[in-house]
């Protein structure tokens, strides 16, 4: 399940559950029609629920995380797990998009 | 229950996305029976995943009323896990394994590499037209029990 | 995803009663990619729970190395499940579906009383020597909705 | 999985998971060695745990009932979820095995 919500610029994106190719899915189109509409400035990927994730999930986030930067805008996830935050170490995507502990954290963050 | 205990399951489903989540909760629910890791449990739904993912959106290129079948075997503390379509088939096999290699923009190419680094053993066998199959093998028993808790 | 997406699987395991556990997590995760309600999940589970132990404890006799087949399908809403072994087979079907009856002293015989009160059709196909073949069915969508959150 | 605690001459047989045929066969063998080791006159079911029942677990049940009942002793159950009681209810077990919500209410049952 993708839900999101809207604080100020940022759009913030909850996946509860397995993020795999379904999941890739529906993150994928659910965040890029909001981007299209509205000025998003902070894409937030709130991950406290998401229990599982493969190279499907990895792919729609570095996905998102191109689309955004072509934007101008910035994308930070918060609450992964540990068993999910070994896969994305190993993907080397913890490279480029900055994990935070809690929501209010990964708001914070307005300067890079 | 024991960890060696031999154990054999066959699963087949059309080849809809909703389903690689079955092929993850029979594996889960296969392994869990003998006394595993967190951390390897985690690896296998993992590798499994992007196998059976691969199938549905590669092998058979959407189309959902194929079939996908999975066997896999408990033998010996040996976990043996076979994943095959009859879809497209691979043209470049070492070519499609190397890591980033992907013949889809929006996939990042790492199916294989999660395989490789979470599996001891993969073989793909692939004919152009007649379809994968993946066959993924790990050792479930640890030489040194005591690093595998460490490891979580 | 909706509840009339046609689906299909198929599982094949080895007739150990720990595997009983993977036909109803397979089922399970089955049904639940639609909307049902907790109480027809939790008869569905109980309902081939109930086939799949009679397979391994009265079909093959508590030998380990036999197969038992699941096949579920979901099409317009209806969920078949076909539950099948090679074992030794009922003698009488109808004296074996009646309540309270059972072969082994220490069960209760009601397995095939919980198949029928929790499923909308129970067919049994037998042949003594030759196995047992249990079809269950269950119309998941519920002609009136209101109903159905009022039974959990 | 199958846990047991002795409080005095009550027996409290504690299942986690699926009461399946698997749990079955431990719940008899454990219960059963027991019964015959130790003078116990009430059996009791922590059912708290219990996700899952089927008639295989209704038939060990059933099984201690009779049982403990030849040994003149008593057993009960307590902390049932929804799903599982439907069953034993079907199933008229709830008939002969009285019910109750916690342990000490099932441990205060001194008269019958
Ligand atoms: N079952 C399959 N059938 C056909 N082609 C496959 C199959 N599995 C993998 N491939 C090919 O191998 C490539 C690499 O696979 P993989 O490493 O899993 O990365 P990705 O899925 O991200 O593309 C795929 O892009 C695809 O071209
Ligand atoms: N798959 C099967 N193979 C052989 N005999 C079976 C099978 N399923 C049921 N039976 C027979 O039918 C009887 C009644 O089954 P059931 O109602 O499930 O009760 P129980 O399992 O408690 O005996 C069993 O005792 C057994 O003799």
């Amino acid at each position: 399940m993708v839900s999101v919500k809207f604080k100020n610029d940022n759009l913030i994106v909850k996946i509860i559950g397995d993020f795999d190719l379904v999941i890739a899915k529906e993150f994928r189109e659910k965040v890029d029609k909001l981007l299209m509409d509205r000025p998003v400035n902070n894409l937030i990927l709130d991950a406290t629920e998401i229990s599982f994730i493969d190279s499907s999930g990895l792919g729609a986030l570095l996905g998102r995380y191109k689309l955004i930067q072509q934007k101008g805008g910035r994308m930070s996830i918060f609450g992964v797990k540990p068993s999910v935050f070994r896969i994305l170490e190993l993907s080397g995507i913890l490279k480029i998009i900055p994990i935070f502990t809690t929501e209010s954290l990964a708001l914070e963050r307005k300067e890079a | 229950m024991d960890k060696n205990k031999e154990n054999f399951v066959r699963l087949q489903f059309t080849s809809i996305p909703d389903n690689v989540a079955l092929a993850r909760v029979l594996i889960s629910s296969l392994v869990a029976q003998g006394d595993i890791t967190l951390t390897d449990l985690e690896e296998i739904k993992v590798a499994v995943s992007e196998a059976v993912s691969n199938s549905v959106i590669h092998g058979y290129q959407g189309q959902e009323d194929k079939l996908v079948t999975i066997e896999a075997s408990i033998s010996k503390g040996i976990l043996k896990v076979l994943i095959e379509d009859q879809g497209v088939g691979i043209e470049d096999v070492e070519q499609a394994m190397s890591p980033a290699f992907s013949t889809d923009p929006e996939r990042m190419g790492l199916g294989f590499v999660f395989m490789q680094s979470f599996m001891d053993d993969v073989q793909v066998i692939s004919t152009l037209g007649k379809g994968t199959k993946v066959i993924l093998e790990k050792n479930l028993i640890k030489e040194n029990q005591a690093c595998s808790h460490l490891a979580n």
